[in-house]
């Protein structure tokens, strides 16, 4: 058993320089990139890069986070061209003899250095009705095989973290398209076999800025911190509108 | 809308009920109260962003869906586990009104697992025995290792669907308390909106307090980055007292160095701890159930382990989880969350390597007292009438000594939705309370003190310190001399802070600012956590004493309650006053806490 | 140097009607015939002809066209190519456009100019004439009367 | 302190940069098109005109051009496919890559085959 422990060994630490695009308005209207030499280890995350920033050299430097576990979905942030989660990617994984470059998801409004206006993502997704919509009273639990709760279970997993839809070519061109992440949290009702709105949200997502604006460019997919099969789902929900049904 | 001589705008609102936080507690009392009056639900974090997101492992109810139980059963577990200091009045409602918790939460739309037959399924967690302790029970409903992600989700959907008023990103800084009749009550509530900078303050009937926990005074902990405890910090400012501060649970998974937490579920599948040494030492210390204990005996188990030695690793400071005699389809199945966690963070497979893990800190027993109706009392009895609180941030107190695993999803359900129903209630026969004229000016205080901050002390330096300290001295194993030792750093750590420097100098998102004012509510429940723990002489649940092994029921068979005196202290936590509360029992009186 | 984050030009207006599905379905099935008809039509120009397409004259497509077959095929291919390639094109449109009359008057001349061109294509075809008479005889197909 | 006004370029992966060449080549191939309708029209006219026009195409210039309208097709074509493919066939989403690399594969095989032919074809 001994022989089996795996020895995690002591991780040396290295410098990294992060570029980060930053941009104040009450200081400046110019964004400007500002690169920032950082030491880290091998477990860091970007987060914990921005985090040395923030607290030992620019205060100034805003960035939503929380839970810095990849659930609670607050940092979303383009990272080396990639939308990611500043908490899930390891420093190490990245290529370090580079500058990483870190900048606010594309397609929302900047506010503040990394931090954007998420209300019109929010919008899409309270627009799709994103709530059990069922009428009957039941005494107990309504009951729902295994198969059934499996169907929807990819994408319950949504933190709504804008990842999927701030890299979709489509949402940037005019930030009109539902994107990606309405049409997961969408999906996460249409093929729950308790719901009953489905018919409702397939109309909804009939719209000229629903599904069909999709290209399956996967850029959502790749995107996705939890892994959700984004795509598929949305080819999904085409699948469920031609038919008329889930 | 108003501006002060500062610039500052200020903006006013009316609400029937107002609710403070948008985790799992908050919402829920939405849920309640939203139909019925005009509510606002007031968050610093988009609603989903809220830690209750975080749970994993899952939710106890005796639906008995897979086995005999009973909620009996489910209140003698609650009140053993909690070490006996739980008023066993609150366990019973938790216990009882469990299942209708969990079925609403499952009619708003929560896509439980499923047993075979369609019904929700439920697994075996720490602590839940069949019969009094004869043997594990699945008592907890589970969403993978999702529960809490889709607790947070399934409420929030329930929100968006009764149309309920958010305001997010707004930082609660203070309550307003006003002379009503000769009675202090609570009038207002002021936030600070991140995006602008401008001082809203909502005037409200009813106030809920659902602010959460407040982990980050510890260095490992499973809490975010945001879970400050603000709310329990400004009822202590306000100088009602808080409850049981001394009982923090330390969970004894949390990935090494990292804390990052992996559910009791793990063990609740079937996963085994074992030292350096391959051992199973939790047969040594809890032989009937083993890996299954409660938390506070396996964190002290596993720092034990550590302690003699037999700790893993190159610095033989942790022990392991083991995995991989399971089969990796049900690792997959019912564990995914995690074991991903294990790889991204920490690069360890789990269907093939064990995971390296330490105890980290985990949940706030103690908070804002309450009675069983949310009510927040300002001495052993008295109710502040229009104040409630509910979620990690108060003290029912259902969790007495030590929260088993499942009950505190469970508890934000249960007495969330109690918190909506009273606040509502109360609400319909009361009268605003007038704010007073000066209602901001806690505020403006506050901020001018961040503001005018030019000073050299770093907000992050001090923050780290305050958290070494917590951890080396208050952690699992405690004594008066390293409390004293903490209370003495924690002094010093104040006078520092009067020499911050906040770099920030702008109105929008100013989080550097934020942060500043969050670590004056670390310092406060630091030192208030220290005080109880240093009064309580004894060992019980999740506060060991070294010097004080065994559990005295003759003299600490009762709640703490910490006062705020309004003196300046010559020595450090002179200014609190500890007082004690009597636990009530119904049933079960107390006997040794053996697994 | 000025601001260049990009931000989403309005909120979404939502539209009920619309025809964005049956446009989906018609760009995915008229694909594969198309797959089809340009490969032959490819392969029986560019590539079967000796020479390849230094053998394509006057002569070449009135030889084509004087078999009902070939007539249909490039019927075919006209209408589903057009279609296609105005459908895209609107896509295309829609997506790069920002002003609403703008992007009517592009979408209407598309429109415009596919109907044009079908219906120019669709007479060409049909109203066709191989051997049209005081051609020079050597630009015609053999089996012209002028040829022989 | 270095400055560089915009964002990167998204680092998206065969998803998006098969959808990017989708476009071009679906844009080149539609502008193609209006020409090609207009000048076979050329042959209502006369036999005469459409001759001069058809010329043109076997310039080497037009000839060359006309190889990367061949390319186009037969990817545009092919890709066509395979997001018809992502769109009805259930493991369509999950197998895209590969589906990519297949197109990719067929499509230059395909021009291999052709353009050597056509080049000695424009030349002679
Ligand atoms: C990693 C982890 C796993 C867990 N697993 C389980 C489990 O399996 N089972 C179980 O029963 N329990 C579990 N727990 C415990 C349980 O999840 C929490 O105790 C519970 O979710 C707390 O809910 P809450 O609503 O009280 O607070 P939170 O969900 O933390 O919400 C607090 C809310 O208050 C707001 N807030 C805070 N301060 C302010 C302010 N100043 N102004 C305005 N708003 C403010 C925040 O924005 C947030 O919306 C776990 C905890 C953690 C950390
Ligand atoms: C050879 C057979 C062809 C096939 C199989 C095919 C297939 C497709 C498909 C499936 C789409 C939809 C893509 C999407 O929705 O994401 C598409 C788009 C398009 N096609 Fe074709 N097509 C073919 C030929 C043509 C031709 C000849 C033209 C030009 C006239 C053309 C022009 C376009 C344009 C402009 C688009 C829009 C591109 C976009 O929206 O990104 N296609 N094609
Ligand atoms: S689908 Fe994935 S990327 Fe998109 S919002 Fe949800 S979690 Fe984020
Ligand atoms: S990135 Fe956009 S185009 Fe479709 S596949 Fe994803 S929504
Ligand atoms: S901080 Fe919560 S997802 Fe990254």
């Amino acid at each position: 058993m001994v022989d089996d422990v795996k020895v995690i060994a002591e991780v040396p630490s290295f410098t990294v320089t992060l570029m980060v695009r930053r941009y104040d308005p009450e200081v400046s209207e110019e964004v400007k990139w500002v690169d920032y030499e950082v030491t880290v280890y091998g477990t860091d995350r970007v987060l914990d890069a921005l985090h040395k920033i923030k607290w030992e050299i620019d205060g100034s430097l805003t960035f939503r986070r929380s839970c810095a576990h990849g659930v609670c979905g607050s940092d979303a942030m383009r990272i080396n061209g990639r939308n990611r989660l500043a908490c899930k990617t390891l420093i190490k994984d990245l290529d370090i003899t580079q500058p990483i470059y870190v900048e606010p998801i594309k397609g929302l409004a900047v506010e503040k250095d990394l931090v954007v206006n998420m209300e019109p993502f929010y919008k899409a997704y309270r627009d799709i009705n994103p709530f059990l919509i069922a009428n009957d009273k039941p005494e107990k639990e309504r009951l729902q095989s295994p198969e059934d709760r499996a169907r929807f279970d990819d994408t319950t997993k949504c933190i709504l973290c804008a990842a999927c839809t701030t890299s979709c070519p489509v949402f940037w061109t005019d930030g009109q398209y539902f994107g990606p992440a309405a049409i997961v949290n969408a999906h996460r009702f249409i093929f729950d076999s308790r719901d009953e709105g489905a018919e409702v949200r397939l109309d909804i997502l009939n719209d000229k800025e629903g599904v069909w604006r999709c290209r399956t460019t996967f850029n959502c997919t790749e995107a996705c911190p939890r892994g959700i099969q984004v795509t598929k789902a949305i080819a999904e929900v085409k699948q469920a509108i031609l038919k008329g049904r889930p | 809308m108003s501006l002060n001589e500062h610039g500052t705008k200020t903006h006013h609102h009316q609400h029937d009920v107002v609710i403070v936080g948008a985790g799992g507690a908050g919402m829920r009392a939405a849920i309640e109260a939203g139909p019925h009056l005009k509510t606002a639900v007031i968050s610093k974090l988009f609603p989903t962003r809220s830690h209750t997101g975080a749970a994993q492992g899952g939710m106890a109810a005796a639906l008995a869906n897979v086995e005999e139980d009973s909620w009996e059963w489910h209140t003698f577990d609650t009140v053993k586990g909690g070490d006996y200091l739980v008023d066993q009045d609150a366990a019973e409602i938790l216990a009882k009104e469990s299942v209708e918790a969990v079925i609403d939460l499952e009619n708003m739309g929560l896509p439980f697992n499923r047993t075979p037959d369609g019904k929700i399924d439920q697994r075996r967690f720490g602590g839940h025995t069949r019969d009094h302790g004869k043997a594990p029970v699945r008592r907890s409903c589970y969403a993978a290792d999702r529960t809490g992600h889709m607790i947070l989700q399934t409420l929030y959907q329930t929100c968006v669907k009764l149309g309920i008023e958010f305001f997010n990103e707004f930082y609660v800084l203070d309550l307003v308390m006003a002379d009503y009749n000769g009675e202090k009550r609570p009038s207002a509530v002021v936030a600070f909106e991140l995006a602008t900078g401008d001082l809203h303050v909502f005037q409200g009937k009813s106030i809920v307090f659902a602010t959460g926990g407040f982990g980050k005074i510890y260095k490992t902990t499973s809490n975010a980055h945001t879970l400050t405890g603000d709310g329990v910090g400004i009822i202590w400012r306000k100088g009602l007292p808080l409850e049981d501060m001394e009982f923090y649970q330390f969970h004894p998974t949390g990935l090494a160095g990292l804390g990052i937490l992996l559910s009791e579920a793990a063990r609740g599948e079937g996963g085994i701890l074992r030292n350096a040494l391959g051992e199973r030492f939790m047969e040594r210390y809890a032989p009937t159930i083993k890996d299954l204990a409660p938390r506070d005996m396996v964190a002290r188990a596993m720092a034990n382990e550590v302690r003699e030695g037999r700790g893993a690793g190159p610095n033989k400071d942790y022990v392991l989880l083991d995995l991989t005699h399971l089969p990796p389809e049900v690792i997959d199945a019912k564990l995914p969350d995690i074991t991903e966690f294990a790889r991204t963070y920490l690069g360890v497979e789990p269907y093939t390597e064990p995971v390296p893990v330490f105890p980290t800190a985990h949940y706030a027993m103690g908070g804002i007292p309450t009675n069983v109706k949310t009510e927040v009392l300002s001495d052993n009895d008295t109710v502040v009438r229009g104040l409630f609180a509910a979620g990690e941030c108060a003290c029912v107190s259902v969790h007495g000594a030590n929260r088993l695993g499942t009950n505190s999803l469970l508890d934000i359900n249960v007495f969330g939705k109690r918190a909506g129903r009273y606040a509502v209630e109360y609400a319909r026969e009361a009268d605003f309370v007038p704010v007073p004229e000066n209602a901001i000016s806690e505020v403006e205080k506050l901020l001018a003190i961040a503001r005018n901050a030019t000073g050299t002390e770093k907000v992050a330096v001090l923050r780290k310190e305050l958290q070494d300290t917590m951890d080396k001295n208050a952690q699992v194993y405690r004594t008066e001399e390293s409390l004293n030792e903490a209370l003495e750093k924690i002094a010093e750590l104040r006078v520092r802070y009067q020499n911050i420097q906040v770099q920030d100098r702008g109105k929008r998102f100013n989080t550097d600012l934020l942060e500043a004012i969050e670590l004056g509510f670390l310092f406060d429940l630091s030192e208030v956590l220290v005080m109880t723990a240093r009064e309580r002489r004894e060992s019980r649940g999740g506060h060991f004493r070294e010097d004080y092994e065994t559990r005295n029921d003759e003299e600490f068979m009762v709640h703490s309650m910490a006062y705020k005196l309004d003196k300046t202290p010559e020595k450090p936590g002179e200014d609190i006053r500890v007082d004690w509360k009597p636990v009530t029992v119904t049933n079960y009186p107390a006997m040794e806490r053996k697994y | 140097m000025s601001i260049v984050i990009e931000t989403p030009n309005s909120p979404r207006t939502r539209s009920q009607a619309n025809l964005e599905k049956y446009g989906w379905v018609f760009m995915r099935i008229s694909g594969p015939f198309l797959i089809v008809l340009i490969f032959v039509h490819l392969i029986s120009n560019l590539v079967v002809p000796d020479g390849g397409i230094k053998a394509i004259d006057f002569a070449f497509v009135a030889g084509k066209w004087a078999a009902p077959f070939w007539q249909w095929w490039d019927l075919a291919m006209l209408w589903l190519a057009l279609i296609h390639g105005t459908n895209g094109m609107r896509t295309v449109v829609n997506d790069y456009t920002e002003k609403e009359g703008v992007r009517k008057t592009l979408v209407f001349s598309l429109w415009g100019v596919c109907s044009a061109l079908i219906l120019l294509g669709t007479l060409v075809i049909f109203t066709f004439d191989p051997c049209p008479a005081g051609a020079a005889a050597e630009l015609l197909p053999s089996f012209c009367p002028a040829v022989q | 302190m270095s400055l560089l006004s915009s964002g990167t370029l998204y680092r998206g992966k065969v998803g998006m940069w098969s959808w990017v060449l989708h476009r071009i080549t679906g844009v080149a191939m539609f502008f193609f098109l209006l020409v090609h309708v207009l000048d076979t029209a050329l042959v209502r006219v006369s036999p005469a005109a459409y001759d001069v026009v058809i010329a043109s195409y076997k310039t080497p210039i037009i000839g060359l051009a006309e190889l990367g309208l061949v390319a186009a097709v037969l990817y545009h074509g092919l890709n066509g496919l395979r997001i018809t493919l992502i769109d009805f066939w259930s493991k369509g989403a999950k197998y895209q890559n590969q589906m990519f690399w297949v197109v990719m594969a067929v499509t230059v095989a395909l021009f291999v085959g052709f353009a050597p032919g056509h080049i000695i074809n424009v030349f002679s």
